[in-house]
């Protein structure tokens, strides 16, 4: 039957169960994307919860939104697509085969989500200074009832947090991918965990693509 | 006959000995071992409860238990039963045995990924356990909000855990099975060429994978509210309990179909074998298996008819439940109908499929009368919606189960189980089933409420009757335990085809070698095309 | 030793339920028996005479596959249209409904009559006289069942929740929480009395009243100094009440909102959720300032604000003609 | 092995109006258009969203299996969505409240 893979470079030869590499390839990349759908699902019961509270309390969502400092928000979205962009290089850079370039690109999606995660954690901070982290110390200037202003900063946390920790756990995938880059593992015959990784990472910028909008710049003009 | 000859030819068990070869092995074959011991363990435990419930049933002041107990006895049962039983039972055992041999194929697509799969259960059900030994949650399986996240004080986080880790064990399940029958058939195997068993663990997969996640999200909103007291389903902060229900039973209507499609897919190879006939339109059965795991997501709201739901949406979801009852009715009608002019042993699988049969259409019809909004107005929240989705459980799914298990017995271990017990215990089963959930049908229309510790005594004779049933039906179940083990050792040594099926995992030898097929085979024939195999000679058990 | 095996039919729902029930009964023994028959006869006439034996392969027949599709999802759409219009009619009570607030809390239902009586797990009801509840809850969600009456409505906390029927039979009936709700859940239990209407007009005036809720709502609204802003004549900061109930209201977004029970409740416990067109947000919470008993008597204080009298407040109801123990009486007042 | 390789002069454009449309999206925001404006965000998001899974995730030249795989989560989400909002909007239009 299919002979063990011809790659040459030490690369994970073919798994038993498959018949061609080609199967292989298909089977993880196709595997990747089932794995996305389940995201797009799990995000999508937060997205839920956000469009029934923003329906119901519009006026509040928008006194909220506009207390969250939109150009920071722009700013880390812009840092977020230059490191899809850098990925996407590296990806096509292990499609080549050329290793030095897949190193490059890695390290410099790697900076950007650090850099991504950085300004997170500095816009959190500023939102435990004014209380609007939700919980005991809650207090919202200019609302009567806090109810649903610690909705919307509930509703904020949750998915920004979950956000942030499917980036962590990018980084760490792009750690593992980098370390094994660095070593030449990854060929052109053989790079199917770059290409997993990306579809990974993309994807996890695609949640923030509509966090940020959604989140950020609700009735922006009324400030 | 020659039990030794057994033991020399390379098998999946004879494999590898010790713990270490069975946790961390990446064969399909022993990962269904592994789920079979942990979904019985399961079962047993859910069955403890469901004794206990009904024994303190059967007096209307509650002398068995304190209600704060009897709450935990029931909320822990529909816990046990549902996550960690009837969820990974047919998919993770059968269909992770069967799956990649019927479709030609050498494993799953990911290997590992099926291992952590079992992990994940066995992490969620450790976590479940613990949460019950530690003193039990007294929130119901639905774990209604606000009573989840303010009122209860028991150990709704450490099990909403355990659930949410085994959650994800159904998601890689499904993602595996998704991706090894898109990619991995054998050549010849088109889609049409496929067991139905094949289909109906497709179906359940899609829904595993669309599905789970959204509970895993609601379940990481129940604990961000339970832990630091924001309120997103608590009224009191501006919350809307009524979404946690629809967030919740997004999932949780279409998990019922991922229980209970898989049986419907051991049933369609039962009937099809022990009648030596092609299943009657295998593709209207094929296709009310996908059928059913689509509109299963459009029609959760009838769980919700009397929550404060608008009139309007619950017109639009009763609508809709009655589509989805429809393919359920043409795969019973296409059953039965192939029975028609076939050659029909009643070997025990056999016997399981006419109890699937007869139950499950009871519990089918009594689907169409709870989603009527009229009489759901009357009828929910009390014993008939318990008697309905009882029949559909424990007369569809756990008689599927028993009948798949017996079935695929001399395939998964090279040994027949012993026919007379297993014929005695089907029926004992069918007895006790009958005479513990049919009463109950009575009693909710009667009014009785569901998860009622003390209940007015016009009710007690009816529970009793129940009861009665109840301790029948317990034993009923033991009776496979038994000689099942038995027969490992005692039962008569199987051959590769004992019932004269047509699938390729009866191609080879039993127990299965470990990588399945020497050869990928060619498939040429239709699915269940029974000229290829009568005529060897065939002994039938 | 009892052994009931069909509840007691007491209201104007239980007919119509019942005979669905006939219905899909009907339906349902049909399709068991042909269902059945059918495996049993095939099962012994198909038996397998000798192990060898290969019956010829039938595969399909898509005119079979049509009807035991098109027939079955028939018959089923005759149980949703069926089901539907009973849903309907329990959705919308009638305007000269009695009016019997609820209270539902962890393990007891509080209700109130407009007339002041107060009573805990019971429910003095004259007979072939609708009866609207307008319910909340102060914890958990409750649900309130009446299985002689056919009716079951989960209680919310958080909004308001209405169930209406018209008992037909003088009796005594269960009262259910229906939903989980806690440790007592199985003792949240109670007893309807459906009384002839003039033995509830005595109990009526028999029970200690506490002045009706109006009253009391008058005297909570002068406490609570809501008067400071919404004056009769709407002068104040804040929207006159006078005639406000039943009438459509522009909030500042533009849309149209009817000032029912709901409304005012939300703009009591939550003002900032509906602003009313031209006002600004200024008025304070009263969320955990007043009970649920006082939402409820101020609402029937704005209500008395209105111009039509509510139904039912203090007026002696119109004499029904209901003939005692006919099994479905002709009701009147339909 | 390697199937069609995009240039990076593609990737730099899809780059650059991805940026773009970033500050699109947050300069219309300061714009009152009232109830339009979050459909203007989603559309943008959306847009984003496309250029990101067409060419970055290579979904143009990826099988018809995965395009289909998408296409389904995104028909879920709705599913889950529209029914939802069918109950909440729909709440007390029948005069009673509750129903």
């Amino acid at each position: 039957m299919a002979e063990q893979a011809h790659a040459h470079a030490e690369s994970l030869a073919l798994r038993e169960q498959f018949n061609t590499a080609e199967q292989q390839k298909e089977s993880s990349t196709f595997g990747m994307w089932v794995f996305l759908v389940t995201e797009v699902m799990f995000f999508g019961g937060l997205f839920l919860a956000y469009t029934i509270y923003r329906n119901t309390y519009p006026t509040v969502f928008g006194m909220a939104s506009t207390s969250l400092n939109a150009v920071i928000g722009a700013l880390n979205t812009a840092v977020l697509l230059c490191s899809s962009f850098t990925m996407v290089l590296a990806v096509r850079a292990s499609q080549l085969g050329k290793r030095k370039a897949i190193v490059i690109f890695l390290i410099l999606t790697l900076l950007l989500g650090m850099v991504f995660l950085g300004v997170k954690a500095y816009e959190w901070n500023e939102k435990f200074v004014e209380h609007h982290i939700p919980g005991a110390h809650f207090h919202f200037e200019g609302m009567a009832e806090q109810g649903p202003a610690q909705l919307f900063f509930t509703l904020y946390f949750v998915m920004t947090g979950l956000h942030a920790l499917h980036m962590v756990v990018g980084v760490g995938i792009l750690s593992w991918l980098l370390y094994h880059a660095a070593r030449g593992r990854f060929t052109a015959e053989y790079m199917t965990p770059v290409d997993i990784a990306g579809l990974y990472w993309h994807f996890v910028d695609i949640i923030w693509i509509f966090l940020f909008p959604l989140l950020y710049l609700i009735d922006r003009h009324m400030k | 006959m020659n039990t030794a000859a057994i033991e020399q030819r390379e098998n999946y068990l004879n494999a590898g000995y010790g713990l270490k070869s069975w946790l961390l092995t990446k064969d399909h074959k022993r990962i269904a071992i592994l789920y079979l011991i942990t979904v019985t363990i399961f079962f047993f435990i859910g069955g403890i409860f469901a004794s206990l419930i009904r024994i303190e049933l059967l007096t209307p002041q509650g002398d068995l238990v304190s209600s704060e107990t009897y709450n935990k006895l029931f909320t822990m049962h529909g816990i046990a039963m549902i996550f960690f039983f009837l969820i990974p039972s047919i998919p993770a055992t059968l269909g992770n045995f069967f799956l990649p041999m019927m479709i030609g194929a050498r494993d799953l697509a990911f290997p590992r990924v099926n291992l952590l799969s079992w992990y994940l259960l066995v992490i969620g059900g450790a976590f479940a356990l613990f949460a019950m030994l530690a003193g039990g949650v007294d929130t119901g399986w639905t774990f209604y909000t606000p009573y989840s996240t303010t009122y209860s004080n028991t150990w709704v986080i450490a099990t909403a855990l355990g659930i949410f880790v085994s959650g994800f064990s159904s998601i890689l399940t499904g993602l595996n099975f998704i991706v090894t029958v898109h990619r991995m058939r054998a050549p010849g195997m088109t889609w049409f060429r496929m067991p139905l068993f094949v289909w109906a663990n497709y179906a359940t997969a899609v829904i595993q994978v669309l599905g789970t996640p959204v509970v895993a999200v609601t379940i990481v909103l129940l604990f961000c509210e339970r832990a630091f007291h924001i309120g997103i389903f608590d009224p009191a902060l501006g919350g809307d309990p009524v979404l946690f229900q629809h967030m919740f039973w997004f999932y949780s209507h279409p998990a019922v179909y991922i229980m209970v499609l898989p049986a419907m897919g051991v049933i369609s190879e039962i009937i099809s074998v022990f009648s030596r006939k092609p299943i009657f339109g295998y593709h209207f059965v094929a296709f009310s298996s996908m059928a059913i795991a689509v509109i299963g997501f459009l029609v959760w709201g009838h769980h919700l008819f009397v929550s404060t739901q608008s009139v309007y949406a619950g017109l639009v979801f009763s609508f809709l439940s009655y589509f989805v009852a429809i393919p359920s009715a043409v795969k019973v009608f296409n059953w039965t109908a192939t029975l028609y002019k076939g050659s029909i042993s009643f070997a025990t699988p056999m016997l399981y499929a006419f109890g699937f049969i007869g139950l499950f259409t009871i519990g089918g019809l009594t689907g169409l009368f709870v989603a009527s909004l009229g009489f759901d107005v009357h009828v929910t929240d009390t014993y008939f919606v318990v008697a309905h989705f009882h029949y559909v459980m424990v007369g569809g799914t756990i008689m599927a189960f028993l009948g798949g298990l017996h079935y695929w017995w001399p395939k998964m271990t090279g040994r027949m189980y012993p026919e007379n017990w297993a014929k005695l215990s089907a029926a004992i089963i069918f007895v006790g089933f009958n005479l513990t959930f049919f009463p109950q049908f009575i009693l909710g229309y009667l009014g009785m409420p569901r998860r009622y510790h003390v209940y007015p005594d016009e009710f007690q004779v009816l529970h009793v009757l129940s009861t009665a049933g109840a301790s029948i039906l317990a034993i009923g179940y033991l009776f496979p335990m038994f000689y099942f083990m038995w027969s490992l050792r005692y039962g008569e040594v199987a051959s590769a085809n004992p019932w004269g099926a047509t699938g390729l995992e009866w191609a080879m030898p039993s127990p299965p070698p470990v990588h399945n097929f020497d050869e990928i085979p060619v498939v040429t024939h239709e699915a269940y095309d029974y000229s290829t195999v009568v005529g060897e000679g065939v002994e039938v058990g | 030793m009892k052994l009931p095996l069909f509840p007691e039919s007491a209201s104007n729902f239980a007919p119509d339920v019942d005979h669905l029930l006939y219905y899909l009964v009907a339906v349902s023994v049909f399709f068991t028996v042909v269902i059945f028959a059918a495996i049993f006869y095939f099962a012994i006439r198909y038996r397998r005479r000798s192990e060898n034996e290969l019956p010829e392969p039938i595969h399909a027949s898509l005119a079979l596959e049509i009807a035991w599709s098109v027939i079955p999802f028939g018959l089923t759409m005759i149980m949703f249209g069926w089901g539907a219009n009973i849903f309907f009619k329990e959705s919308r009570p009638p305007q000269n409904a009695m009016q019997v607030y609820v209270v539902a809390k962890q393990w007891m239902w509080k209700l109130q009559h407009m007339e002041g009586q107060r009573e805990i797990n019971e429910l003095h009801i004259p007979v072939g006289r609708p009866v609207k509840l307008t319910m909340t809850s102060e914890d958990a969600i409750h649900s309130f069942f009446v299985p002689a009456f056919r009716t079951k409505q989960d209680v919310v906390p958080g909004r308001y929740s209405t169930t209406w029927f018209t008992a037909t039979k003088p009796g005594k009936y269960h009262l259910f929480c229906a939903e989980y709700c806690g440790t007592k859940h199985s003792g949240m239990t109670g007893w309807i009395y459906a009384m002839e209407p003039q033995d509830y007009q005595a109990w009526l005036s028999g029970g200690r009243a506490f002045g009706s809720l109006a009253e009391n709502g008058e005297k909570l609204f002068q406490d609570l100094a809501c008067g400071n802003c919404h004056k009769v004549d709407g002068s104040g900061r804040c929207p006159s009440l006078a005639g406000l109930f039943g009438r459509s209201v522009q909030l500042a977004d533009g849309r149209y909102v009817t000032a029912d029970e709901a409304y005012l409740r939300e703009s009591i416990l939550q003002p900032n959720a509906k602003i009313v067109a031209g006002y600004q947000p200024l008025m304070p919470t009263f969320q955990g300032l007043v009970t649920e008993e006082g939402v409820l008597q101020l609402i029937e204080y704005i209500k008395s604000l209105s111009p039509q009298p509510a139904a039912g407040a203090g007026t002696t109801p119109a004499e029904i003609n209901v003939n005692p123990g006919a099994a479905t009486p002709a009701l009147s007042n339909r | 092995m390697s199937e069609h390789v995009d240039s990076v002069k593609t990737y730099t454009a899809v780059w650059l109006i991805l940026l773009v449309l970033t500050g699109v999206t947050t300069g219309v925001a300061y714009i009152d258009l009232g109830a339009f404006s979050v459909v203007v965000a989603l559309v943008i998001a959306a847009v984003k969203m496309l250029l990101v899974a067409l060419f970055f995730m290579h979904m143009r030249h990826s099988t018809r299996l995965t395009q289909l795989a998408a296409a389904g989560a995104f028909l879920w989400l709705f599913i889950m969505m529209a029914f939802t909002l069918a109950d909440v909007w729909t709440r007390g239009l029948v005069g009673t409240p509750g129903r």
